[in-house]
């Protein structure tokens, strides 16, 4: 991509998303999308709005409320030639689907030997801090990063947005997207894209900030809080650099211990549950792989393994906080 | 035409069920059933001039035009019976066993001040607001708290009435359900298993034609939702949801089918979503729904349809129908004059009880993951 | 009686079709009915052996007594339809498309060299022996894999039809499934999803009274599982599954149905399993089950059926009948003489390359779990 | 338990939960148990065998194939006033009852403020080793582990299985336990158990073999591969210490500690998948709590990130063994 044109415009993470899609939906005919609510109304966030108009009832689905009959029917399409864009309508419903996707779409290559490939991409609104309650709040990636054959993929801003979207839609695989509902409509991430086709590809983090005292490594929504306590560490002396993963399956281990052999100090952070959670599995990786550059012990910053409860005071105290990730991180430089 | 009732569809009802339950119904069960009618209303009117004083947050699934479902069905529960709401029948909660006594706290029906203040997220909510408005329940009132999950409760009904029997009670569970929700695997996986061990599961289908913003012809490919009861061979009826008598009339039969040990059935009523999917919803539903459909789904208000029968039982004049004019009014054109007096200082009570009532301490968000063992 | 097919249930079923498709078969058609009815046979019969030999790992559903209901239902298919076998389904894999060749090793089913070595765990089976033994299929045959959770193919068979339906292609998709797997909540949802867009899917219901050690009382408040159709208002037919003959006349009724675009719907084979669950409860159904349901539900072996349907037309005379006399036998009383010598050839050829074929190597372990992106 | 009598006779695996429940049946008539196959057959394993002869069909349940159902009756039976064990004829088909489990039941006492608690107990066959392919022979724990409000279980000898059987039916909170099928009749392991009423406390490590020089952790079928390693390391002058969990959650930090500040080498097995499964939240927990004592790099030998194939040299290939076990315990001592 040698210095693209820039549009005139902004666009914000969720214009980004829609954007992917509907230029895949106009590139390959073979794509179908399928989702409760994604035709007639575009969507509970409007991520589809016009798709369905443009595209067409036969290849946009207002589905039943049947989450696996949606992964189930999505599944059967790609073993026979389409290519599926499946939209949960939360991502916490992903677990009235949970068999489809874990057991019958991500295993599919693995069992038949290559035979066979499923290249769907299941979608959703994700993430907390929005006051949704336990049900419109998951970020349940590790359940799926734990279920081989699954990709995983959640972006923090437009830029990834969109080329993360074409690369997963591109890509030959399944993979589960995490799209951060409170990011959709945030005004002050909005940015101009370029107006040239791009992908951003899978598995690959990108370092967001760079330093030298501490890496902390982080994705989606968190990010945001990361970067405000960076912006704390550097008051108090210390050079954050942050890593925004971007994907989580497969995992850009090179691009973290890059930044340890510099920094010697990690943090992770992320909204998810603590126990058995991606965070946990960033630090075991980082432990095993790269513990000679280690000097100080490394944390988790996460949700505590709690659900996350709808009252504001209350949902904030089990999750990641700039003032959580600014003392652990000001513990760990000091270490 | 959606809202009107076809010809009973009913498989296996038993004949002597002819005689119908609402000839038993005084002048004043009529004139409770039209103040509940009332107070169903009211509540959703106050909420949403509440929301948009900006009191409240999270979303508001309106039930405004399907409130005769909710009173209808719940009037002739008896108190020890399990309920199960959802999204849209918020006040179901409160409307449990109203019938005999509004102002008693001890009721088998959450307070109204538990509703509301569950609804400001306050600590004297039985929940202490961990979860949000609508997945709301009480344990000893026997009303089980849904997750988001739709149909997601009709398993743990069964359940519930399942450990009753076993301890020699006869209560029956009522859960209500969008008719969009019965597409989900685990609607019939329990529907299926209440079949089979002839629970008395009532299952209550709020047929309003719309799913979010998917029409009823791509979620279920027959017009009569209660036909999915065939499939079981369990007992289906359709009602008119408009129409309270009608639905008190349908769900009874159901729930004495049921207490008798006829097993479980499924009560279509069939009605129309007033409003946006919810608040966030109306602009959009606007674009999405033709306004022909939503002018002729509006125009049997259910307190109008209650007005019109008493006036013709002589329960009520042509000129008392005219007061309290609710009816055929949005959420934005009434005021509290159009609702009897009783209806809005019984809220009121609530809504103030809420206001007043302390937020839950932060630090309460990491108890009760799990039970101490003691 | 269990096996003794009731009644025609049919909802919707087209009057025109009362003209049966088996008017159409040939004496020649009979005779190969006859012939796959021996050679599904023959291969459950020779995998029992081979285990009992210690040849083979893994656990064996016996499709004995079964046999007409997989043979009835693939016999009308075409070429390009697409189907989903479970495990108690094995020979479906290779009479796919078998009718006009068996030896024709490009035609749309799998060989049974193919089908063996998935059964020896060999590398020259499509799934180089990753999943085990029932759990086969192949893209390019149309056959869909499944994975373990019962009725969890059913959604993706309605998926490749749509996929088809979208390119213009006329195909129909078969799924089979034990009677006790209707109550998996997937089934609803993707049957009713079916059904919405009246996609052409062919439920087969195997119902053959037991789902392990659970009978069907248990699994469906019904004694017929085709009623599961009319809760989608679709097409359920029952068909007497002893009789290849009628199996192919109610299967054949339900893919025109589905190929004339007029949608899914559920043909309920009436069975009864011959043996244990698996091999490996062989002695312990005999303690569940009373002996006297087990020779009633054996008494009618499908050979039997199908011999005397052809005496009956003239097809084969009465002492004709009397070769290959396999009918009415256990897997340890039969030998290879009371085979035809062409299926003994046919499926000795398939053992024979698997015991060749190699096992795959350790390090294939690690490979496929992603396809490499280009 | 002080000096316990003791039977006459050895107990295997399966026998110890047999009796567990039963014994558990018949002190306490509150107890109701669900499942595919359990009454009339005794279950696909035996592990019922009797019990609804013994107990009638009012408590013993022989449900439809329908697991989101089963689990969700049993929750209903539970929050009013039973305790529901619930079988998965094999843990494996637990993903088609997983959103009864994560959202509804889990999660029950913790919506309701403490005013429900779901004293359920979901159980089924687990494990691999034994040519299950991939849908018999899953470790899925961490899926659950990382799903707030449940306990999960996992004991690897006759005397556990049942004083944790009989520790989860009593405790108050929804427990999902793993049990290890391959072990059901294994001869070698089988003990004689007291005949008095006794319990092993959730949440309580053990230390199954003393040393010096590495800690090794583990639970299930690994402990015997471990034991096996242990003692070609022993061989080579290096003394493993062993801990078997016996309980993931609430996992047991102390005793890993404590072990860690004696030998200060740790390698985690578990035949899980790798990523987000237990052995990486085991060794995220030491790295952050216990990183002082941690003289080299801690390792994880676990699953491949693979599903579980069907042919022993492949299963065997992806899966921990004795080998791979001993060699990383060399590496790690040697460091
Ligand atoms: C399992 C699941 N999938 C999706 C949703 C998102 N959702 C919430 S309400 C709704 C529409 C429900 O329609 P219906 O059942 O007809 O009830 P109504 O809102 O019309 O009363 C949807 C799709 C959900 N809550 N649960
Ligand atoms: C979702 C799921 N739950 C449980 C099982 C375990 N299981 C395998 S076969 C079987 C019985 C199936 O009965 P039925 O559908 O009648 O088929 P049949 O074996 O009688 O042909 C069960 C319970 C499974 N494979 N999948
Ligand atoms: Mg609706
Ligand atoms: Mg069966």
């Amino acid at each position: 991509m040698s210095a693209p044109t820039i549009q005139s415009t902004k666009v914000n993470y969720l214009t980004a998303l829609k954007d992917a899609i509907a230029e895949e939906f106009a590139r390959d005919k073979d794509i179908v999308a399928m989702g409760e609510d994604i035709g007639l109304l575009g969507g509970a966030f409007g991520v589809t709005d016009g798709l369905q108009e443009k595209f067409g009832k036969d290849r946009v689905y207002d589905m039943p409320i049947s989450e696996a009959a949606i992964v189930g029917v999505a599944c059967g399409l790609c073993l026979n030639g389409k290519k599926a864009i499946v939209e949960m309508q939360f991502i916490d419903f992903i677990s009235c689907g949970f068999d489809q996707i874990v057991n019958m779409t991500a295993t599919y290559h693995y069992r038949t030997a290559g035979e066979v490939n499923i290249p769907m991409v299941i979608r959703g609104p994700a993430g907390a801090y929005g006051g949704g309650a336990l049900y419109h709040s998951q970020m349940n990636e590790a359940w799926f990063a734990h279920s081989p054959g699954l990709k995983i993929v959640c972006p923090s801003n437009p830029y990834d947005a969109k080329g993360l979207m074409k690369a997963a839609i591109r890509d030959p695989n399944p993979v589960i997207f995490y799209e951060i509902k409170d990011l959709y409509r945030r005004r002050d991430i909005e940015m101009e894209l370029p107006e040239e086709d791009y992908i951003v590809p899978l598995g690959k983090a990108k370092v967001v900030k760079e330093g030298e005292d501490i890496t902390i490594v982080t994705y989606g929504q968190n990010v945001y809080h990361v970067l405000a306590a960076a912006e704390n560490l550097e008051k108090e002396g210390y050079r954050a650099e942050v890593i925004d993963l971007r994907t989580i399956v497969p995992l850009d281990e090179e691009t973290i211990i890059e930044s340890l052999k510099k920094t010697n100090r990690l943090l992770v952070v992320n909204e998810a549950p603590k126990t058995c959670g991606v965070a946990g599995e960033v630090l075991a990786r980082m432990t095993e792989n790269a513990f000679q550059y280690l000097d100080a012990p490394p944390a988790r910053i996460t949700r505590m393994d709690t659900p996350v409860p709808w009252v504001k005071p209350l949902e904030l105290y089990v999750l990641p906080s700039v003032e959580k990730i600014t003392e652990a991180g000001l513990r760990i430089c000091k270490f | 035409m959606a809202t009107t009732a076809k010809a009973d569809h009913q498989t296996g009802l038993n004949d002597e069920a002819s005689k119908l339950p609402s000839a038993q119904l005084t002048k004043g069960d009529y004139e409770e059933l039209l103040r509940q009618l009332y107070l169903a209303r009211y509540f959703d009117v106050r909420l949403i001039k509440e929301k948009k004083r900006g009191r409240l947050r999270g979303t508001l699934y309106s039930s405004h035009n399907q409130e005769a479902i909710l009173v209808g069905s719940l009037f002739g529960l008896q108190s020890e019976d399990w309920i199960s709401p959802i999204h849209r029948d918020m006040p179901a909660f409160f409307l449990k066993d109203i019938r005999k006594d509004w102002n008693n706290d001890d009721r088998m029906g959450m307070t109204i001040q538990e509703v509301c203040a569950q609804v400001w997220g306050k600590a004297t909510s039985p929940g202490r607001a961990r979860d949000n408005w609508s997945h709301i329940g009480c344990q000893s009132k026997h009303i089980i708290h849904s997750t988001s999950m739709l149909a997601g409760t009709i398993p743990a009904a069964a359940g519930v009435v399942l450990a009753d029997r076993l301890n020699g009670k006869n209560t029956i569970a009522m859960t209500f359900n969008g008719e969009g929700s019965t597409a989900q695997g685990v609607f019939h996986e329990a529907v299926n298993f209440a079949a089979v061990h002839k629970l008395p599961v009532v299952t209550i289908i709020e047929n309003n034609q719309w799913a979010y913003g998917t029409p009823t012809n791509l979620e279920y490919p027959l017009e009569d939702f209660a036909r999915r009861a065939d499939g079981y061979g369990i007992l289906g009826l359709i009602a008119d949801g408009q129409d309270v008598v009608d639905v008190y009339d349908k769900v009874m039969q159901a729930v004495n089918h049921a207490r008798s040990g006829k097993g479980p059935s499924i009560v279509e009523c069939k009605t129309f979503r007033a409003y946006g999917h919810g608040d966030h919803d109306d602009d959009r539903a606007a674009r999405y729904r033709p306004a022909d459909e939503v002018e002729k789904g509006r125009e049997r208000d259910p307190i109008a349809v209650m007005k019109k029968r008493m006036v013709e039982m002589g329960y009520m004049t042509a000129d008392d129908a005219k007061n309290y004019a609710a009816e055929g009014k949005g959420a934005s054109e009434v005021t509290d004059i159009d609702f009897p007096q009783q209806v809005v200082d019984y809220l009121s009570k609530g809504v103030e009880f809420a206001i007043k009532s302390p937020l839950p301490e932060a630090e309460e968000a990491a108890q009760w993951v799990f039970k101490e063992v003691e």
